[in-house]
């Protein structure tokens, strides 16, 4: 057959064009300080992530505007992974290797950063990752300016039992590493302020999980058994709303069963219809009410940037604004863009957060930030209700759980370990 | 056209296939004892008994809706009947086994619709048809031999396809898809030929010659014919039987048939 | 039947072996044996990619296998891929030891902050990688040989089935995704270290697994050359053109059926077990019926029933992927989806089926 | 019942809020001595609202709430509901409604109208769920004289949830002369709690007979109260006598129950089939009876839910109409784009399934994206029209949410109106005999291109349909049909093909087994188990529930 011969030519130009194209990877001359933001544009994760990628750009501009840095213009490379986690991992790869960038900012999933981990140390690459976690980790190779566990959830709890007089709790997640890791520093945390297992519920539901009858029947029962109860929603994107529809048709009201969720915030109740979520709780390090100076300008940059004055601003764009404004000051301090010079000038870099106060690197590659409880109010906006008289620094290993409580990060000689083990006095896991 | 080669299966059975015992001792190949196959209510056998002796030529007709294709359906393993038995020989109870151990045990079955697998040449239909050891691992591996290679040749001169060896069986006319599929049937080696309107849209010289072919099989195999085509069923029946809602109506040869007053009366009746 | 035999008749598919090898020599030394500085040098990150199409291809190679030879449509076999990885990156979770976070040699971290007490039994033996290697083949296998065995002796057959194993690989998606489950629910297993002893993180090692890939692809193509042109094939693709009546010829379709299913979830199985390690992750989320449905499209694509087509459908769209997702994210999901429609409208027999007409054209 | 007990023993966590209650009104005593000018009082007490701090907030409204005003009542209401704000420069206190991008400004103690102003010239009053609490039992005290039956009932209860002397001594007074029977029954169980809570021990046995059966929550926490033990093992309630009573009345209740954890057990597992049902019947439509696999089903859904967005975005003032609005648009709309699909692509496909279903799935993948660019990859904000928020109120234990209430009904309608297309109408009739022998229905001058075309819009328009009731449920956003795909495919092919009734019975015996295992096994291994169920259902039954007979099923 004849035919065979052309889809063998076919096959060899389809071979030969993919060669040649991975080849001509080499990189320009290098006249600006290139920064990659990886955050997915499509993909389930594109909702939120989206707006992380324009804050970036936004940021990028205006130190532009300053006169970039180092005497060099910066320049932002944008990839998308897709919300695909083995992309994440690719993408990073080729944000070090082909474009060689100065730092990455981007992820949003815990998974997103596992992912990308082993290459960030193959690669020493920087990267700043934005999003409230579980903790347990901290990598030579990463700042973390989202929230750790304490920053988030235990002052939540502390605020419901102190404040509120919660006696009943609900720890309500979905079923992942986040909502897993942080339910069990808090049933350990409570258990040490004298809960009981009785007053204990713990509920898992898969992502996106819509129906949600039974579970709120549950938690009803549960909260109606004469002690005041509070839910602790660590309850994951797209199964907010079913969930708390299905609160305000079985008539749970805030004053009745409050719930404090770490995952709800004001990009997330744009699409939700709040009038039955009016009183719910959240927990973050920036609201977007807050009313200080440089959050006002910040909000203003931000539509005028977006050219949407109805956007919202949430707390992963205060992370990121944070993480930027570090890296920048941080690589002037170093006179460098060089990665370990970078990361050494990091630990102790202050900037002011939007809400008011100084944030401040520490030594875990953990942000010292403040913490604040608001109010969801029928305006999609959150009332802040309760705040720390300080800084809390973030911890990177939990106190309340058995396995880390031994374990510290710390950056700076002679530890230099991000898991050392004060009992054993070894660093464990770590390659250098 | 010279007369037709069959190639012989009683004699030639060195192939090395072990299919179940068949035990013709007392007379009758097929067996099928008060069968009885309903769909939704309609009873398309209606507690129907058939015997076929072995060698047999026989032509079954009868109106549309009579049960001829349903009765090949059970006897081929396709249908389950709700009720009745069905024995290939003494022993081989049929209603236990499925379609490709029907077809092992040595019924072949030629469809009304020709059904040739279009996308393999003659030579692959008939070489998938060959009588051979038919499980996964051998077929694997399989080679032709060169006595199989001369049962091809000598089938596909048979069925006068020798010079389309090479060419895709859908790009064959009716005729020679139905000849195709006589081929496959021979290429079986089978005991029990069920045979399904095999002159239906082919010639009168290729009528003669099925007719020839049938006859010459006759005797050392046992041939069942369903046939609308009347002149074809004298050319070729020694005995007829007619099937009328699910049963057998009579039997006998030809001209009994023929005069028997029930039976005009359901050919002519309506 | 010695392997040039058997390609004799194979025209493109020699051509394509010929490539496969010269891509996998050219790529392996430019990258390790060129200088960095040299403009003739292939990153690491060009070879990961590479070795990740090449798994792609082997994947879409054993879809192919099955559907454009057996006109079985598995919307599932997302599952055999992911449990092949699954198992290849057991075996290099248990190869961490000591060296993870909380320094437990026994449990691997996920299992330590979820407060295992001990290594449940279907992790045992994962430390050896002569068991893991059997597991790649075995766990596909097994589940593809029950679940064939259950739906082909039942008769499932065209639309059922591919919805049947939709649920199937929905189900196992979920069933992974419970941290309960044991496998690291949405994390999945990460922060691999080494495998045999040498270190993921070295460019030999990746060239290495790169090299592995290409001559798996080169092996399964020559493997399923091999059935397809056995008679074995043209039972089965008697199957697909007129199932019951290769019954009355005295095959036992269900058997047939289930060995194909079988073989090409084993081959599903080794594509992944090559592709965790290159992309250092594997995750629930490759269980998703999506992406069973997204390689049905590659093999679309290609060309399904010819294996070369497969291959070239696979490498083709996953590039055209990385192209798009870089420059015009908004836009892939249109070409994407535009590429489903167009193809099963307007070319039926995919890029292959094109080039074919065109040369036909070309003669006449 | 004569004899009151006005100082009853509450539980120990109650003691700070009764001490509260009751510091607020001695305070509330003599600031009434002091200010004789009622306008005055009220004056003074909401004046200083603007300026007063966050922790200062509760004493403030205890103040306000001890006025003796007919105008207090809609103060605290304001403030409750968030409609009392602030004049920023003024400091006067004012109830706001929003208009346009702004606020209607009407003056808190004189009733004035002010006018409009911007959204920034006004600031709410800020409450907190603490806050809430407290005025809710005092307006429950305002409303326990109120003219509407309904407003006097959620007064009681909520006074059985936060009992205090006054607000008893009030209930005592009223229960002579209460009209309505549900709100006596209330007082009762409030009354006899509060006997329950006291010694005399007559009275105590008295109101544990009184309160058998009853269902109410605050009755069972108390009598579970009586059988505790404290840290030591000895039991909080001396008793005896009380104790074995209290056992016996609980163990009734707990009986009456389980009964009812019955009926809302089914009645979710019936909620979750409904829906199952409205995703699914569409599909059967054009699955079972055109052998189409239409992939894009979910999508169909996702316009049916984003036309429920649009049509509440051009009628924002009649959010509680405007699901009639959306109900038919939706089905207009989807059913359009149905019969584009259909005449674009389908209609070459005929005849080949397999295919049907990957180009179906592209043209998932486009609308999907298509959606993204238009209304942004966010979800969209729907809003539940009044009528359908809340629940429908059995008894105490057993409440039906009415969304769900409304939209098994809904399910019901639509199936039912389908099987009357189908059986009654002409359309029905053809669709029915091209189903069945499509060169027949030709030949005998059935237009079977457009009974295709009518066909698949058929069952387009009731996916977005189900797409308008799965708007009240969960997000509306890209990838709301995603969600629902791989469920509804699973409820037909197990109902059985071409078959509307296998649909119904499949889908509702599906949602309520799924809900029968859900508290053994949890969802997801729930959801799991009844995968695994249909994959071995179909291998015993490859034509599902209620297959298609007879020799046309086995082509």
């Amino acid at each position: 057959m004849k035919s065979f011969r052309s889809i063998g030519n076919l096959l060899a130009t389809a071979t030969l064009w993919l060669l040649s194209s991975l080849l001509s990877t080499t990189a320009l001359a290098e006249e600006t300080i290139k920064v990659g933001i990886l955050h997915s544009l499509s993909g389930t994760m594109a909702i939120s992530e989206t707006t992380l990628k324009d804050t970036m750009l936004m940021l990028i501009e205006e130190q532009n505007k300053k006169g970039g840095l180092l005497g060099k213009k910066l320049e932002a490379v944008v990839v998308d992974p897709g919300s695909n986690w083995p992309l994440f991992a690719e993408k990073a790869r080729e944000l070090l290797q082909k474009n060689k960038v100065a730092a990455i900012f981007g992820c949003w999933t815990s998974v997103s950063r596992k992912s990308v981990l082993p290459v960030l140390e193959e690669l020493n690459g920087l990267l700043f990752y934005p999003v409230q976690y579980e903790g347990e980790e901290s990598s030579k190779n990463v700042f973390y300016t989202g929230a750790a566990p304490n920053q988030q959830a235990i002052p939540a709890v502390d605020y419901l039992m102190n404040d509120l007089g919660v006696k009943r709790w609900v720890l309500a997640g979905t079923d992942y590493v986040y909502p897993r890791t942080t339910n069990k520093i808090l049933e350990a945390y409570l258990k040490s302020k004298g809960v009981k297992d009785k007053d204990i519920m713990i509920n898992y539901t898969p992502f996106g999980h819509s129906d949600w009858q039974s579970i709120v029947a549950d938690i009803k029962k549960f909260g109606t058994a004469g002690k005041k109860t509070a839910v602790v929603s660590t309850i994951n994107g797209d199964a907010n709303v079913p969930f708390y529809k299905e609160l305000g048709n079985q008539g749970i009201t805030a004053d009745k069963l409050p719930v404090v969720a770490f995952s709800v915030g004001e990009e997330e109740l744009s699409g939700i219809d709040t009038k039955p979520l009016v009183g719910h709780l959240a927990a973050w390090n920036y609201f977007m009410s807050v009313d200080t100076k440089e959050n006002a300008e910040f909000i203003k940059k931000w539509h005028e940037f977006i050219k949407n004055p109805k956007r919202v601003t949430n707390d992963p764009m205060e992370a990121h604004y944070i993480g930027f404004n570090m890296w920048v000051k941080a690589v002037q301090k170093a006179g460098t863009t060089d990665t370990d010079a970078v990361a050494k000038a990091m630990i102790g870099i202050e900037f002011p957060n939007l809400t008011g106060g100084v944030a401040k690197m520490n030594k875990a590659h953990h942000l010292s930030k403040p913490v604040l409880i608001g109010e969801i109010q029928d305006d999609g906006q959150f009332q802040t209700v309760w705040q720390t008289k300080g800084l809390v620094d973030g911890d990177a290993w939990s106190d309340f759980l058995p396995e880390s409580k031994v374990i510290i990060a710390d950056w700076t000689p002679p530890i230099n370990c991000g898991n050392y083990n004060t009992k054993t006095k070894k660093c464990s896991g770590q390659k250098y | 056209m010279s007369t037709v080669r069959i190639h012989d299966p009683v004699t030639d059975e060195n192939d090395g296939v072990a299919s179940p015992e068949l035990d013709t001792a007392h007379g009758p190949i097929l067996y099928l004892e008060d069968v009885t196959v309903s769909f939704d209510g309609f009873r398309a056998l209606n507690v129907l008994s058939l015997y076929i002796d072995d060698g047999e030529l026989r032509c079954i007709i009868g109106p549309n809706g009579a049960g001829k294709t349903t009765m090949m359906d059970v006897i081929t393993g396709k249908t389950r009947p709700d009720a009745g038995t069905v024995f290939f020989g003494q022993t081989i109870d049929l209603l236990k086994l499925d379609e490709p151990s029907i077809a092992q045990a040595g019924i072949g079955r030629k469809f009304q619709k020709p059904s040739v697998f279009e996308q393999l040449t003659v030579f692959e239909n008939l070489e998938l048809a060959m009588h051979t050891d038919k499980r996964v691992w051998p077929t694997l591996f399989a080679r032709l031999n060169s006595t199989q290679r001369d049962d091809i040749e000598i089938v596909m001169e048979t069925i006068g396809l020798t010079a389309q060896r090479q060419e895709r069986a859908g790009s064959l006319s009716h005729g020679q898809k139905q000849w195709l599929e006589i081929g496959m049937l021979l290429m079986q080696k089978p005991k029990l030929l069920l045979v399904d309107e095999p002159v239906a849209g082919m010639t009168h010289q290729e009528t003669e010659r099925t007719a020839e072919l049938l006859l010459s099989l006759a005797g050392k195999h046992s041939v069942v014919v369903v046939e609308h085509d009347m002149e074809f069923v004298r050319s070729i029946a020694r005995k007829v039987t007619v099937l009328h809602e699910g049963s057998v109506l009579t039997e006998g040869t030809m001209d009994e048939v023929q005069n028997h007053p029930r039976v005009i009366e359901v050919y002519l009746g309506d | 039947m010695g392997i040039g035999n058997l390609l004799a008749r194979d025209r493109v598919g020699k051509t394509f072996l010929t490539l496969l090898a010269l891509f996998a020599v050219v790529v392996s030394t430019l990258n390790l044996l060129v200088p960095e500085a040299s403009a003739f040098h292939v990153s690491t990150f060009t070879v990961t990619v590479a070795g990740k199409y090449l798994c792609y291809a082997l994947l879409a190679l054993a879809v192919d296998l099955v559907w454009g030879y057996c006109g079985i449509l598995s919307l599932g076999h997302g599952a055999f891929f992911a449990l092949g990885g699954y198992a290849m990156g057991m075996y290099m979770m248990r190869q961490i030891g000591e060296r993870g976070v909380y320094g437990n040699a026994l449990l691997p971290d996920f299992m330590v902050f979820l407060n295992w007490k001990e290594l449940p039994w279907y992790w045992l033996g994962f430390d050896h990688f002569w068991f893991a290697s059997l597991m790649v083949l075995l766990v596909p296998g097994l589940l593809a040989c029950l679940f064939g065995w259950l739906a082909f002796r039942s008769r499932v057959t065209g639309v059922y089935l591919s919805i049947i194993t939709q649920a199937l690989t929905y189900a196992f998606m979920l069933a992974f995704f419970r941290n309960e489950m044991g496998f690291g629910g949405n994390n999945g297993l990460t922060d691999f270290k080494d495998i045999l002893g040498f270190n993921l993180q070295k460019d030999g090692t990746r060239v290495a697994i790169f090299l592995l890939s290409a001559l798996f692809l080169g092996l399964g193509y020559i493997t399923s050359r091999f059935v397809v042109e056995s008679k074995m094939g043209r039972v089965v693709t008697a199957v697909r053109d007129a199932e019951s009546r290769t019954r009355f010829i005295g095959y036992k379709v269900e058997h047939f059926k289930l060995w194909i299913f079988v073989f090409s979830a084993v081959l599903a199985g080794i594509a992944g077990a090559l592709y965790v390690p290159q992309v250092g992750i594997i995750n629930p989320s490759e269980f998703s019926p999506l992406n069973s449905l997204e390689l049905v499209i590659w093999v679309a694509v290609g060309g399904r029933g010819t294996l070369y087509g497969a291959v070239l459908g696979a490498i083709l769209v996953n590039y055209a992927k990385t192209i798009f997702t870089g420059i015009l994210p908004e836009v892939w999901l249109f070409a994407l989806g535009g590429l489903f429609v167009a193809v099963t409208l307007f070319m039926p027999d995919g890029l292959v089926g094109v080039a074919r007409r065109l040369r036909l054209g070309g003669v006449r | 019942m004569s004899k009151r007990n006005n100082n009853p023993m509450l539980p120990c966590w109650e003691k700070p809020l009764l001490l509260l209650a009751s510091g607020l009104w001695v305070l509330a005593l003599l600031l009434a001595g002091l200010a004789p000018a009622r306008a005055d009082a009220l004056a003074d007490a909401l004046n200083p609202l603007p300026t007063v701090a966050m922790a200062d907030m509760e004493q403030a409204i205890g103040k306000l709430a001890q006025v003796q005003d007919p105008r207090v009542g809609g103060v605290l209401k304001a403030l409750l509901e968030a409609r009392l704000f602030y004049v920023k420069e003024s400091k006067r206190v004012v109830f706001a409604d929003p208009k346009d991008d702004g606020f209607k400004l009407t003056d808190a103690l004189t009733g004035e109208a002010l006018g409009e102003v911007g959204r920034f010239d006004v600031k709410k009053i800020p409450i907190t769920n603490a806050l809430r609490t407290v005025l809710n039992s005092a307006i429950a005290k305002l409303e326990l004289t109120a003219p509407d039956a309904k407003q006097r009932l959620k007064a009681v209860e909520s006074i059985i949830q936060n009992p205090n002397p006054e607000a008893l001594a009030l209930l005592t007074k009223q229960v002579g002369q209460e009209p309505d029977n549900t709100v006596r029954e209330a007082i009762q169980v409030a009354l006899s709690l509060a006997d329950l809570s006291g010694s005399d021990k007559t009275l105590r046995v008295q109101a544990i007979h009184a309160l058998e059966g009853n269902l109410n929550q605050e009755v069972r926490n108390r009598l579970t109260a009586l059988q505790e033990k404290t840290e030591t093992g000895d039991f909080i309630e001396p008793d005896s006598d009380i104790r074995n009573l209290a056992a016996v009345a609980l163990k009734k209740i707990q009986l009456k129950l389980e009964m009812n954890r019955l009926g809302e057990m089914l009645f979710f597992g019936l909620s979750l089939g409904a829906v199952l049902v409205l995703a699914a019947i569409g599909l059967a439509i054009t699955f079972g009876v055109m052998g189409v696999i239409n992939m894009a089903h979910g999508e169909l859904m996702m316009i049916g839910a984003y036309t429920t967005y649009v049509v509440q975005l051009l009628m924002p003032n009649a959010i509680d109409y405007s699901l009639f609005v959306a109900i038919p648009a939706a089905f207009v709309i989807t059913a359009l784009v149905g019969i584009g699909i259909e005449r674009g692509i389908i209609r070459f496909l005929y005849g080949r399934p397999l295919e049907t279903l990957l180009a179906t799935f592209g043209l998932s993948l486009v609308l999907q994206q298509l959606v993204r660019s238009i209304f942004s990859p966010l979800n969209r904000s729907v809003s539940t029209p009044s009528w359908m928020s809340g629940s429908l109120e059995i008894n105490s234990a057993l409440s039906l949410t009415l969304n769900r209430f409304y939209i098994i009904l809904f399910s019901l309608l639509v199936f039912w109106g389908l099987l009357m297309i189908l059986k009654k109408t002409r359309l029905g009739l053809e669709v029915r005999a091209v189903a069945q022998n499509r060169a027949m229905a030709k030949a005998m001058g059935i237009r079977t291109d457009w009974v295709d075309a009518m066909t698949f819009g058929l069952g387009s328009g009731i996916a977005g349909v189900a797409g308008v009731a799965l708007s009240q449920l969960t997000n509306v956003g890209p990838n709301l049909g995603q969600a629902y795909i791989v469920d509804s495919f699973m409820v037909v092919v197990f109902g059985g093909v071409g078959n509307l009734w296998g649909t119904l019975v499949g889908g509702l015996t599906l949602g309520v087994a799924d809900k029968i295992l859900e508290p053994y096994v949890g969802t997801v291994l729930a959801k799991i188990l009844m995968l695994i169920f249909i994959i071995l259902f179909i291998q015993k039954r490859p034509r599902g529930l209620f297959p298609q007979k007879g020799r046309a099923a086995e082509g």
